[in-house]
């Protein structure tokens, strides 16, 4: 071990970052042993639909059954393994294997197998009781979010979300529809240059907010910011700042989510162990999925929801927002002056300033100088949790 | 095993024009014994005209709840003991009841996040009624998705606390109505209100299809019960089969007149050889007789209750010849392919029968 | 170990060509260990003028103070490590992290942080003297060109450079002016797909320059080619041949350069360990930096100067010289007959066809067939040189 | 410490009409204990009209060349000991003479790579003389940019040396001079020469911030050294430490009129308590004597040398009590804060001073 494996981001090691050998330990101990975001339950709205989704090691595709109640698989056959189903689709009745023709029902039973008799004589009786129908998985709902996990008996998404669900906003998200430019696409996506943890701790500071975004995110007012952690996950809270709370239902940029009382209306920006975060606001409400996908490479997916209502009345919301002098003040500015097409850091945009953030840290993690300096014991209190809750879900799994 | 206590009647109220429910006074002493299960029934025991008769109460009250034991009973036509229940008895008086019992009962559990779907129709309201109860109290996270038939409005048994639980849970409970024969100015009446919709007719395949279409599960954890007259619960059951709702999350339990099977032929005058408490007994079976009821005419104590093929205390197993069960609720297919009958409703197909209470 | 990692490139196995664990390695011992190329001084010209630069693994930044001197220091915040500074710009009087804000002085030292008592009460004192300064490195001025040394306390440039000095050529590095089609770019740019010591062994090869560029390099008299090995350095030298050199004035492509005495007129081309390259010839001075970007790939960044001439007389001098006959003979004609837009072996450019070599080359590595077959005792002698450098040097440091 | 070595002098050279270099010749035992390093200077005493006399001149010669001893002298009006050198002395002579000391010195080593900024006025050039010869000759790679201030063209000491290095180094040495009253026919000879530029005034701020623009470091390792007296020492350090210089790159010795800091008033007859080579002596403080003055008139021997602030050789600590340093040259502002104070300086502040001798 050299000097800089030692060196430590509070709680968890540089390498922590860095190296592949930690990235598959959190595939194995965390991202197999927690549930996963896979959508929206509108991804799957009817019987015979499905959808496929990597979820840490696994991939698994959820489908809806006609009893309009998901299931979930390991979409690998039991023959040789080759995936089973695409990103999305409607199933049939049976689920074929390409490779081979192996044919399931959408109980996940063994139904068929070409040339049955020459082939496989060892294989007798029934072909589903012979130990090759699909894995299955767990598949469930909480707050209008399809989660997966890979265990068939996982412990119930509600053991496992319980007890930050309190603490989230009362937004009724199942009301709220679907907002992008392109059909099929999250409203963001983009591959960060930095670990995952890098991009959730970036998420829970708070201490950067009134830093990194003093021009973009002040219309939040970071000084009454409450937050805490529950069971694995971080909850967050702050109001609206006084001038942009006075005249919210003219200024926001959408109008407002009809499900959140006046005296409630903020930013509710819970984190949901291990890689989901969620930004409940005034006029939005977001999924922010982080997917890993090398110790330096991320994959960030927001998709975004936004109030059911016609498009006349979105667009004369969003013109009257646009030219709202509040926005002269807040919002929109970027830290620095600069280009903003090419300039993160005077984009006036929060993801771009995000992004630069994390990746420029990321850098900063090969140098052999690298240390961390000092930690905020409020603003930055949550990164180190949220380092002792991996830490903690790696010796839970690693010896059993 | 059939052990009676005798317990007095606290409260006796109406349900609708044929139907009451019965509240018991349960002594401290007996609060283990009588701990139950949502969905359980009471056996009780008359003597009336002279002749002992057993029969099974499913429970309406929760066990979660401090409230007495109350069972629901609707007049069944020419019925001896619902009739006498409905009738002729009053507060104060005593009545000889078993421990709860019944495999009609769902794990509830505070931590569970779980759809349930109910299925009732008449009387088969009072197990499902507990099971809704208890759910909606001891699952803060859970759903209830239940449709009620009844012949019309008048027949709607427990409809006060319906309409509570519909209110106190509006946004973990839909209760839907089916009516087979609505009264026209009551239907008027709920038309006008969107609170109060109802389905017209039976409870069929169509219906339920379409009710889950509507009512999909939230949490993808569902469970099915059903309780109902037979033909209610093959019709429901087959409607979720067909649907691809796995077997094993569907529940049922049977009221009112039984489904009888394909017409059997029994062995007429049969030997029967049981073995029961160590004593090996050969009898012959006359024509129509159960083995149980052969058994008891002889003066033997087989273990029983229900007399309806629901509660399985009579179970025996089959080891010589083959038997035919009038009605099963009780027992799995898997149970029954073992060799595993329920004594109460099995009728000899072979020349000999030897069975064994375990 | 496999098989294959036994096999040899002379000095080094070949694995030290493919795998990751090897530049790793490189790049804690010899890129982290060395003097940096990190521009010209040109670049820092002003005070408050500053730029970053990656060194191996370490991120850089170089600023020129009020009093003209440079400073340079690790360009990552003391707090979380995020990057300070970005490409190139103009410093105020302080250095601000965009992240959370802590600010310091351009001497390097922490002179703020936001919500210090609240956030950080451990930090008493003087924030200067709490140890979160940034980390200084060091830069010095060589030949013209900057170069950086991540250790505060580095040897002095000299004593890594001193040895090889005396062989360079002449030329006053800093008479001369830079030339580029676009500027802030390098006059040429690319990625090569071959391991970082594939192209520098390229570079030295004395052996190939009559045949893989027998048509492109031919104006320079490889016969009588004179190198040898300073300290780490290699230096190489070649007279012009004798029909270029008697009308040299005439047909060179760019005016002469005026601080090379006519008898010292000829090719210095040498190889300043670890990865930057100098081309001094008669009429352009070049930097030939080499970059690890993976095992398998590398940037090379040539930057290009002429001498501070109008461009009238620049123009007159290329047009004269592209007329000249002598570049019929000489200079410009592919190894192959073919497209000279699409093979690199027919294109006239010694540099596609330097490229083409490295990339063939790279692939074989990986093929369990692959062997050095003999080593040209003179014309490859500077390559299992450098290959013993790399090694002698990983090992000095590896241990320590 | 405060030992004299009889050396007699070789050679007088008058550098101008008011100044002169003494060299002398050291005799081979004395090679090691005169070793010295550019920078430093060699106190002399004298006894002159009865009284001994001690001054520190520093060194011009360098300590790498093969050359004598060598310092410079110029006339301080009324200068007792600076006259009697310019107008007295004679080859020949025997001056008792200390062996070198002197903070203000360079670290000069054959490897080095740096840029050497010197600033000096008048007979400040003496140290930075041998400093600016030394590095030239020891560091082939190193850079000087120099400034040399002087009232006009006459007063410039040293001018064929200087000149000479000019030639010899002109890649790596540039001098400019900054007169102060220039005499106007030679200024018009120089303002043909581009070899000859000098500036106008005396060295100044602006001049300092311009000169270092115009010749900013090549070698990034600069180091700044002043020499002259009290207030272009202050000028020039303050036009560095304005361009952001670092404190520890600069390295001064103070010529010349010293630079007073604000009154202080002395506590007259204050008790001196001093430790002193295992002595305790109690003494009080006349009005107006420095420490060390107090203790030699008591017949005490403490350690001392320049007599100016400078060299550093009386430092005591200030174990009680406060004390005002007149003039401190030596002591960094850390130093200073720990206690530390130079005796020759220090006048009492307090009832009672205690200190120690280390």
């Amino acid at each position: 071990m050299s000097e800089k494996n030692k060196t430590m981001m509070h709680e968890l090691p540089v390498e922590a970052y860095t190296s592949q050998e930690w990235l598959d330990m959190e595939m194995k101990y965390i991202f197999s042993k927690t549930w996963q975001f896979a959508g929206f339950v509108e991804d799957v709205a009817e019987p015979g639909d499905y959808i496929s989704v990597q979820a840490g090691l696994n991939n698994i595709f959820i489908v809806k059954g006609r009893d309009h109640r998901l299931r979930a698989f390991h979409n690998m056959c039991r023959h040789r393994g080759t995936q089973l189903l695409r990103a999305v689709g409607k199933a049939k009745k049976a689920i074929s294997c390409p490779y081979h023709d192996w044919t399931y029902d959408l109980e996940g039973k063994l139904i068929s197998i070409p040339k049955r008799e020459e082939e496989f004589p060892q294989l007798k009786g029934e072909l589903h009781k012979c130990g090759l129908n699909l894995h299955e998985a767990s598949v469930d709902i909480f707050k209008g979010m399809l989660f997966v996990h890979p265990d068939k008996d996982a412990p119930s998404i509600m053991e496992f979300f319980g007890e930050v669900e309190p603490y989230l906003g009362p937004h009724i998200v199942e009301d709220l529809v679907e907002y992008s430019e392109n059909d099929n696409e999250p409203f963001y996506s983009r591959e960060i240059k930095a670990n995952w943890k890098i991009v959730v701790e970036n998420y829970i500071d708070h201490y950067h907010l009134a830093h990194l975004h003093e021009g973009t995110l002040n219309m939040y007012d970071h000084a009454r910011a409450e937050f805490g952690w529950a069971g694995p996950h971080y909850w967050f809270y702050e109001p609206l700042v006084p001038d942009y709370a006075k005249d919210v239902k003219n200024a926001a940029p959408y109008p407002l989510i009809d499900s959140v009382p006046e005296d409630k209306i903020g930013a509710y920006v819970p984190w949901l162990f291990p890689n989901i975060g969620i930004t409940e606001g005034e006029s939005s409400w977001n999924s922010f999925h982080v997917i890993p996908l090398a110790p330096d490479r991320t994959l960030v997916n927001i998709r975004t929801k936004v109030m059911n209502v016609s498009e006349r009345e979105f667009t004369r919301q969003y013109t009257k927002s646009s030219m709202h002098k509040l926005w002269s003040h807040y919002g929109n500015k970027g830290k620095y002056e600069g280009d903003p097409e090419t300039d993160p850091m005077a984009s006036g945009d929060f993801m771009a300033e995000d992004v630069y953030a994390c990746e420029q840290q990321q850098k900063s993690l090969y140098s052999p100088k690298f240390q961390v300096g000092a930690q905020a014991q409020r603003g930055e209190y949550a990164i180190s949790k949220f380092q002792s809750v991996i830490k903690e879900w790696i010796e839970k799994y690693k010896d059993q | 095993m059939s052990k009676f206590y005798k317990l007095q009647i606290t409260d006796l109220r109406k349900e609708t024009a044929d139907s009451v429910s019965v509240a018991f006074d349960l002594p401290y002493e007996l609060y283990n014994e009588f701990n139950y299960k949502a969905g359980q029934y009471l056996t009780v025991k008359f003597t009336i005209g002279g002749e002992e008769v057993r029969r099974s109460y499913s429970l309406c009250s929760s066990p979660v709840m401090e409230e007495p034991l109350r069972i629901g009973v609707k007049k069944v036509k020419g019925g001896l003991v619902s009739n006498h229940i409905n009738d002729s008895l009053k507060v104060g008086d005593t009545v000889e009841v078993m421990v709860p019992e019944g495999r009609f009962t769902a794990d509830i559990k505070e931590g569970n996040y779980k759809t349930y779907y109910l299925f009732s129709a008449g009387s088969g309201i009072t197990p499902i009624l507990s099971i809704l109860r208890t759910v909606l109290f001891r699952e803060p996270r859970s759903y209830v998705h239940m449709i009620y038939g009844n012949s019309n409005q008048e027949s709607i048994m427990f409809q006060n606390e319906l309409e509570q639980l519909q209110e106190q849970y509006f946004d973990r409970f839909v209760l839907v109505h089916s009516l087979s024969r609505p009264k026209s100015k009551w239907s008027d009446l709920w038309k006008s209100s969107k609170d109060k919709p109802y389905l017209k007719g039976r409870i069929d395949k169509k219906t339920v299809s379409r009710f889950i279409g509507e009512y999909p599960p939230y949490a993808q954890n569902a469970e099915y019960y059903i309780c109902g007259p037979g033909t209610m619960i093959q019709n429901t059951k087959e409607a979720l089969k067909d649907m691809d709702v796995p077997g094993e999350r569907i529940f049922t339990e049977s009221f009112g007149g039984q489904t009888e099977g394909a017409d059997q032929d029994a062995w007429e005058n049969a030997t029967l050889i049981a073995h029961l408490d160590g004593e090996k007994i050969e009898v012959n079976v006359p024509k129509g007789k159960t083995l149980l009821r052969t058994l008891i005419s002889q003066g033997k104590n087989p273990p029983y209750s229900c007399e309806g093929g629901v509660c399985s205390t009579c179970i025996c197993k089959v080891k010589n010849g083959k038997v035919h069960m009038k009605n099963n609720l009780a027992l799995t297919d898997e149970e029954v392919a073992d060799g595993y009958a329920l004594s109460c409703q099995s009728i000899p197909l072979t020349e000999s029968v030897e069975i064994v209470y375990e």
